[in-house]
């Protein structure tokens, strides 16, 4: 009775469980298998803020064409929580599969029509196969992996060298889980038709790929960079960003013999704490960093107003959630983009970086460290939840040994003895970045004052309405020079084929480059550009420029990207058509191409009001 | 008593050991009131650092925001110094420290940006036994902001506006040896005889040391009725001991003869002496010493001198387990694990 | 050899002091003198961060077209600091005077050729007359007030009557006074030539206005707003906002008998801690606000969107300084503008408000609680140190008795009884305002809790997508409502006359009123707006619209209310051009009429490049 | 030997003297990990509430972030609650209770939300003496965030990923009665005999009454090793007293008997009542009750039951001299001075 064809690679499954009874190392062994089956596949996890108790998901996206965003459309549930099971039923799609514990009988309440249901008695099969409580509850979580890779044709020896790896040094567990998988699988073969129409193949399509998530990626980043120190306070999404930095840096920093680091970590009392120390830290010298989550970022903003005006590389890593306030902690959004920009009081801009995926968010930590170290003031790096604690195919992490720290515009005892006098704040090289000295450096040369407050160019304090005038126009043509340094965008096409263009920026590229695809299929044609960076580069104000709609994607409510291009480069609400997304849930392709088609036929159906439209669009997205 | 008196007397004349007569330790000149006792706490730190050969460059002054926060532009013109935000200095002292254990740290801060905003901050520090020391100019009031009362005023000081404060005080010395600090002392900047060898005691403890020091606000807090006036305190003041810091390798004279005296040995050697102690307290000995500050309250009387010492404690770096080499020196060698092993990274992540 | 004419009631005279000397109260008595003259007259204090001991100016401006903008060009320099001495004479406008103390002759360096110098040997003659040194201090300040009022013909009787008002309850102390000016008059009749070119006139231009600085006039409207609790941690400049209200409360708001008080006030540790007082108050049903500055601002910007997600009235008077960071504490700034507009991370919007003088910080600050209550939302009050910290002519303050509280929506008891079911956050009427209840109102009806984190309509915690957009958009459209709640800005004519318009708020509106005229004398005629609140009323759309080019000026680095515009609104860089100042020093009407005119110049010199042009226009304004 | 547990047991038979039984005091089901010593603490909460007769309504819960700071609402249900961010509940508290002095004040934390981020605002809440009740849910980490250690964890102490904690412990109970905390007790989340009397106590309790609760989480750090597991806490806890709250006008019974019992009279009348007080130690002299903690500490023991409490303190609104009426209730009548009088300040502004 299936509804649904030519399904191979090509389905979402999602697992709906119990927070906190350790589904998720069988989960991710599912999507782990596809992922060595040669198969590109995406999990999002879907967790409550809440330990144990409370429902929790697992969606995994197979995708032959290697589309890696979010997919509305269930084809297939696995429901081991009674708790959400009405919703659940209710979320597969017509002609989907459900699978249940059939333990116990069904009620009538879970019952539709239009989808086909698979009763295991998970329950009742490890009460009899394990005696251990514990193990009764944790193998009913591999007995449906098992079931699941018979119904779609996982391969057996991929989940066994899986536990493998996965048990390598307690081999004495295999067996057990093993036995599990296998329990699964053969009731499927006794009960069921197998495989299904939605199944998977063995494919060639990962590459050299690898499967990590975000944090994890920005931990190691930090490692690669040299920073030494790490300061922070615990938040969801953030909370594993330093976690693997301490993982990696325990692995190759610490003295085999001594059992010294080559690294220092604090827990700190919040996050005020935290980015003053990683300011201490950096002003003395080392390279240091944080990171947070929204209530973090807002909690640091005074800080980072005197990191930014007294010019002390600060990087600080936010792993956005969803606002305001503790909003939806575990869920994912982009909504920190203008509190970072112009984060504190009085005249204030930081580089913001916008990793896309797990390689960027390593390779734009390590560049976080140098521009912050040769610009002298905040890096805010800004990633999600969703590309943060999910796991992503990535390209592999790439590392050229010949690559040397910048570590920026610094004064040596020795440089300090052949200068005349030492000017802090002195423009020697007019591209608004002075020369620093570290402290200790030299016994009478290069000593200064450190402050928030406004000075000379020789670091002496000034309440001189010119001397302050001078000092913050000097951070302007830093600003100006940083336009320069910072990464480049990411242009789609060498040449414009379209009047339209679209722009987006971290996770919604996934989501943004399928988008494009649904388009074409439409015959509508739309170049792209991902931003990666701000301030803005010159490429980010020709491509806006060069097209007469520029459809910007963004996960938040207030169109925060686009304020910031209104803002700083020139650019027009009529111009700037938002797409936005802003529930808590990875924004999808669908959700773009169906905003973007319904932008542009109703620009199409009154070509002659566009300049009345395009003022109707924007009123649309400030009222949105 | 002290063997400090004298030499503060003509500075100028004697040099230390590093070959600097004391001027080479003054900062630029101090914007703050005429009489403030901040000034004569600043004093007394160029003296000690001069006293102890300390060499400027070797040292970071760092600060919140107050007019006590202004006063490390005062001392040490050869030192990087660090003047932050209110309440923050705790923490920027703490990156600072970790990223160079090989300086030394001299914190100042005032009793609002401590007590008040900094009451976090200063809490964790202590916890942390950061190795530095951390002089709070306690003047009772919000000195810059024009003579609030601060968290550390008494019930019922009265200000110069006639404010009478309802609040029960603060008291941090007592605090921070409730919070586990290794060092804690107590002074009164109208007292340089027992300022500097506290100071110089607290540069060179290895662990966190607090110095707590009255210091009177002579524009706002000066008046009748307050208790950190100069009169009041003067009136008030009860010193545990006399306290001497010697040196590491200086002859020991005979006029520390036991029984009255206690020597406190320190990590590199030197030690302090500490005369007439009172009979029911160890400086050594925790419970003691809150015993004693919560007797000496009782009678309203203020107990000045080094309070409680524990020499032999891990500093926050000892804790970590961080490097012999300062941190800030590491190189791209000693830091990046390199492309090989990135590619077996990656292989693990497949 | 005076080379300044017609000089009757128009000049600048500077004191230049030293801090903590005494000479504030003398100051203030020439000032006052001039306004009980009825002649228009500005003063501005510029003080250092520092208690005692560093140069302090009081510049006064006396004019007679009620120009009440600071002015450049000093005619008249009282110095009284040898410190600031060098600079001082320099400050002094070709044909200008030079009052200094003659006790020590003056250095050759302090001599130009092109000024009047005016030696009075102020220490000496102190000396002779009074034994006490405190006195001979003192009176210093008043023997240099007889002399100006000799100088510019100061009636006696004003300032006699001035020091009897001032020393009412202890007269014995006026004598003395009375002494020291006449000393300081006699001195000049005997020496010099009097009355100068520059000199006052009795005029009635003052009307029945009053004089006073903006901070007072806030706490007084606090008062009159029937605020309850003050939670404040003081900061310069706003540290006068809650001792104001404090002084105002302890008159009007205290039991005679029982000395029992109908307010509280609480110093908090910090600013955090503030302005959770004020929400926790606000919650529980007090009118409560809190007064800081820019650092406060940051610090405050986590609760701000606690109270702007949970919807709690909160009202946060923010008079700004020069940032960022410490910045330059004692100067003015209107730099907070975008930290406070979009405060806090996640998509959050607040309600600012813009006085422009103490008759506004008045009505505001009441106008802020009912907006708060009503709107259940965060309300911030944007002044600055200049407004705040300085004595203005304003038009006396006004109270109807009939205006009632605007308490909001609130149900009580009674109310709740009538309800089947009470749902904090459902949007009964359509617009966005739910109801609210107080703790404590109903043993069984109408508790709730509140929460940062996303909820439904009944106020029970929820994840769910649906749910916490559907709370979002609600937020939205209660902006919406906003538009039209807040107050209408001021619009300059019934008309537009022009192309170009001018956009202004705060305390540039003294400066660009002058600039108006200045720019109509060289036949260049602008339209005016002057800008009151945030959200935008539909009518500064509409002057936008109706408007070629539209002058923004604004007192900070980076055009941060041309950025609102730019997001909130229809406008572009084109449009908008940037009229700043950012120095830390009051805006002057001749820097706005250079700047507009400069650009007027620069738009008319290459009509066809317009575009082009306005491009680069724009590029300026980002880049200065 | 506690009266309520009787009543704990079967709670649903009986009803209170306003006729409520003990479910009318329930919230909504706890979402927390089944064994949460949290929960246990919910349910005291409950079961005071409902022995003390309080009109839920007239009660406010407040709370920061946390596990614990959730469990507000899981209690009264038909009591306003306020679920802050995190480390504020103080300054939020404050500002309720400044705004209507009538209601009661309950305020609900955690050992990361007041011994951490929250350290400066639970120090000045103390010092304000402000009249609520605060509980501490003290499980030595960061459960919500997964359970890393918190500033109460002991040194030494090892958490569930096997990390030792290389800090000195923060002791709440110790640091609130140096800060002149007027009540403070502290109890374990398995002991509800205990437990009930001190929240009873607590909420009678005239000013800032602070009662620390060992909580055990049971998902990140009940492991062995721990020193707030179950396991430990039941083998290390020494109990000071026996405890009992008699509400005001409840007949003395017999079983008080002097001598063993202290009785210390509340201003409403009420009392309570100590059993078996150690020897050098008077829960009304704050002096001994720190050196009680200091001792039992060195013993490696926690103490339980009242510590301390001072039951003649004023307030905040007392020091503040705030009106008898909740300031929220004033009407525009008692506030706005008037037209008149504005005409008046004009004048005097001219
Ligand atoms: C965040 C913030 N809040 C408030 C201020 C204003 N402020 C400057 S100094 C100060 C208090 C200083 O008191 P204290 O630390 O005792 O120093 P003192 O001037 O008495 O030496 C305050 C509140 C500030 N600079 N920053
Ligand atoms: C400003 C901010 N920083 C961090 C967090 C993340 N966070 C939520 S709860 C928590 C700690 C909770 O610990 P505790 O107060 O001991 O409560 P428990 O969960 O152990 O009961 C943290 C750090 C947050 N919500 N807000
Ligand atoms: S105001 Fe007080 S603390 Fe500040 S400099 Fe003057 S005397 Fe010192
Ligand atoms: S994680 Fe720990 S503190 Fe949180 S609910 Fe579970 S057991 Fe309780
Ligand atoms: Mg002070
Ligand atoms: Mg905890």
């Amino acid at each position: 009775m299936s509804l649904i064809e030519n399904k191979v690679n090509d389905f979402v499954v999602r697992f709906a469980n119990v927070n906190g009874t350790g589904s998720a190392s069988a989960n991710f062994l599912f999507t782990k298998a596809i992922f060595r089956m040669g198969i590109p596949v995406t999990p999002k996890n879907i967790f409550p803020s809440n330990i144990q108790g409370l429902p929790t998901w697992y969606e995994v996206r197979i995708s032959e064409k290697g589309y890696l965003g979010r997919r509305e459309g269930i084809d297939f549930v696995v429901s081991v929580n009674p708790q959400s099971m009405l919703n659940d039923v209710q979320s597969v799609k017509a002609g989907g599969y459900f699978l249940y514990d059939s333990s116990k009988k069904l009620h009538d309440q879970y019952i539709r029509q239009d989808i086909n249901y698979i009763g295991i008695p998970l329950m009742l099969m490890c009460n009899e196969a394990y005696t251990d409580p514990r193990q009764r509850q944790l193998f009913k979580n591999i007995v449906y992996v098992g079931a699941l890779a018979a119904l779609f044709e996982i391969e057996f020896d991929v989940l066994e060298e899986l536990l493998g790896e996965q048990f390598k040094g307690k081999e004495k567990l295999i067996p057990a889980n093993v036995k599990a998988l296998k329990l699964g699988a053969d009731y499927i073969y006794a009960n069921f038709k197998y495989p299904l129409d939605i199944r998977v193949e063995r494919r060639n399509l990962i590459g050299n790929s690898i499967m990590i998530d975000g944090n994890s990626a920005c931990g190691l980043g930090a490692v690669y960079a040299g920073a030494t120190v790490a300061a922070w306070y615990p938040i969801t999404p953030s909370t594993s960003v330093v976690e693997a930095y301490n993982a990696y840096a325990e692995e190759f920093r610490v003295n085999k013999i001594t059992g010294k680091k080559n690294f220092a970590i604090i827990q700190a009392e919040d996050e005020l704490s935290a980015i003053g120390m990683v300011i201490g830290a950096s002003w003395n010298g080392a390279r240091s960093f944080t990171a947070s989550s929204g209530p973090g970022l807002s909690l640091m903003n005074e800080l980072l107003g005197l990191a930014y005006f007294a010019e002390i590389p600060t990087v600080l890593i936010d792993v956005q959630r969803t606002g305001p306030s503790t909003g939806m902690p575990t869920r994912t959004q982009q909504s920190d983009i203008l509190e970072a920009a112009y984060a504190s009081h009085g005249d204030t801009k930081h580089v913001l970086l916008f990793p896309s995926n797990p390689k960027e968010c390593f390779d734009l930590t390590v560049d976080a460290f140098d521009l912050a170290e040769y610009l002298q003031t905040p890096v805010i790096m800004l990633t999600d939840l969703d590309l943060g604690m999910n796991d992503h195919i990535s390209e592999p992490f790439e590392w050229d040994d010949k690559r040397e720290y910048n570590r920026g515009k610094i004064l040596d005892a020795a440089a300090l003895d052949n200068i005349v006098k030492f000017g802090r704040y002195l423009d020697v090289d007019n591209d608004g970045i002075a020369y620093r000295t570290y402290p200790g450096t030299h016994p009478t040369k290069g000593s200064f004052f450190t402050r928030g407050t406004s000075r000379d160019e020789y670091a002496t304090y000034s309440e001189d309405s010119g001397a302050y005038k001078r000092n913050v126009d000097r951070l302007i043509k830093k600003w100006n020079t940083a336009k320069d340094i910072v990464p480049a965008p990411q242009v789609y096409q060498d040449k414009n084929k379209s009047e339209y263009g679209i722009l987006f920026f971290g996770t919604s590229q996934c989501s943004a480059e399928e988008a494009i695809d649904l388009l074409n299929q439409k015959k509508i044609i739309v170049d792209a550009i991902r931003i990666k960076s701000f301030p803005f580069n010159k490429t980010v104000q020709d491509f806006i420029d060069s097209h007469e709609k520029v459809f910007v994607i963004e996960q938040n409510r207030d169109a925060q990207m686009k304020s910031l291009l209104l803002i700083e480069l020139v650019a027009n609400h009529q111009k700037l058509i938002s797409v936005l997304n802003y529930d808590g849930m990875p924004i999808t392709a669908e959700n773009i191409f169906n905003q973007i088609t319904n932008q542009i036929l109703s620009l199409k159906s009154s070509p002659l009001k566009e300049e009345a439209n395009g003022k109707k669009n924007k009123q649309n997205s400030i009222t949105n | 008593m002290s063997y400090t008196r004298p030499k503060f007397r003509h500075p100028e004349l004697i040099k230390n050991k590093l070959g600097y007569t004391v001027d080479y330790y003054e900062g630029a000149l101090s914007t703050l009131c005429a009489g403030c006792g901040h000034d004569s706490i600043s004093a007394g730190i160029i003296q000690a650092c001069y006293e102890l050969s300390i060499e400027p460059h070797r040292l970071a002054k760092l600060s919140g925001i107050g007019c006590s926060s202004k006063s490390p532009a005062y001392v040490l013109s050869n030192s990087h110094g660090f003047n932050s935000v209110h309440g923050r200095m705790p923490s920027v002292a703490t990156g600072a420290n970790l990223a160079n254990k090989d300086l030394i740290y001299l914190g100042v801060s005032g009793d609002g940006d401590t007590a008040s905003i900094g009451m976090g901050q200063f809490v964790h520090v202590i916890r942390r036994n950061l190795n530095m020391l951390y002089i709070v100019m306690n003047n009772g009031c919000y000195g810059l902001t024009k003579g609030q009362d601060s968290a550390t005023a008494d019930q019922g000081s009265k200000n110069k506006t006639g404010n009478i404060n309802l609040f029960e005080a603060i008291d941090l010395a007592s605090l921070s040896l409730e919070l586990g600090a290794t060092f804690v002392a107590q002074s009164f900047s109208g007292d340089k005889t027992q300022l500097v060898p506290l100071i110089k005691a607290g540069l060179k403890h290895p662990g966190f040391a607090f110095i707590n020091v009255i210091s009177p606000c002579v524009t706002f807090n000066n008046n009748v009725g307050s208790t950190k006036s100069y009169d009041f305190v003067r009136e008030h003041i009860a010193a545990t001991s006399t306290i001497d810091f010697v040196p590491e390798m200086t002859e020991i004279t005979a006029k520390y003869d036991e029984g009255t005296t206690k020597k406190v040995k320190m990590h590199d050697g030197s030690f302090i002496s500490l005369n007439k102690l009172s009979q029911d307290w160890d400086p050594l000995d925790r419970l003691s010493a809150v015993t004693a500050i919560h007797n000496a309250r009782a009678k309203n009387e203020i107990l000045t001198g080094l309070l409680y010492v524990n020499p032999d404690c891990n500093d926050l770096h000892q804790m970590l387990r961080t490097c012999d080499k300062p941190l800030n020196t590491l190189l791209k060698s000693d830091l990046c694990p390199g492309a090989s092993m990135l590619n077996e990274i990656n292989a693990d992540l497949r």
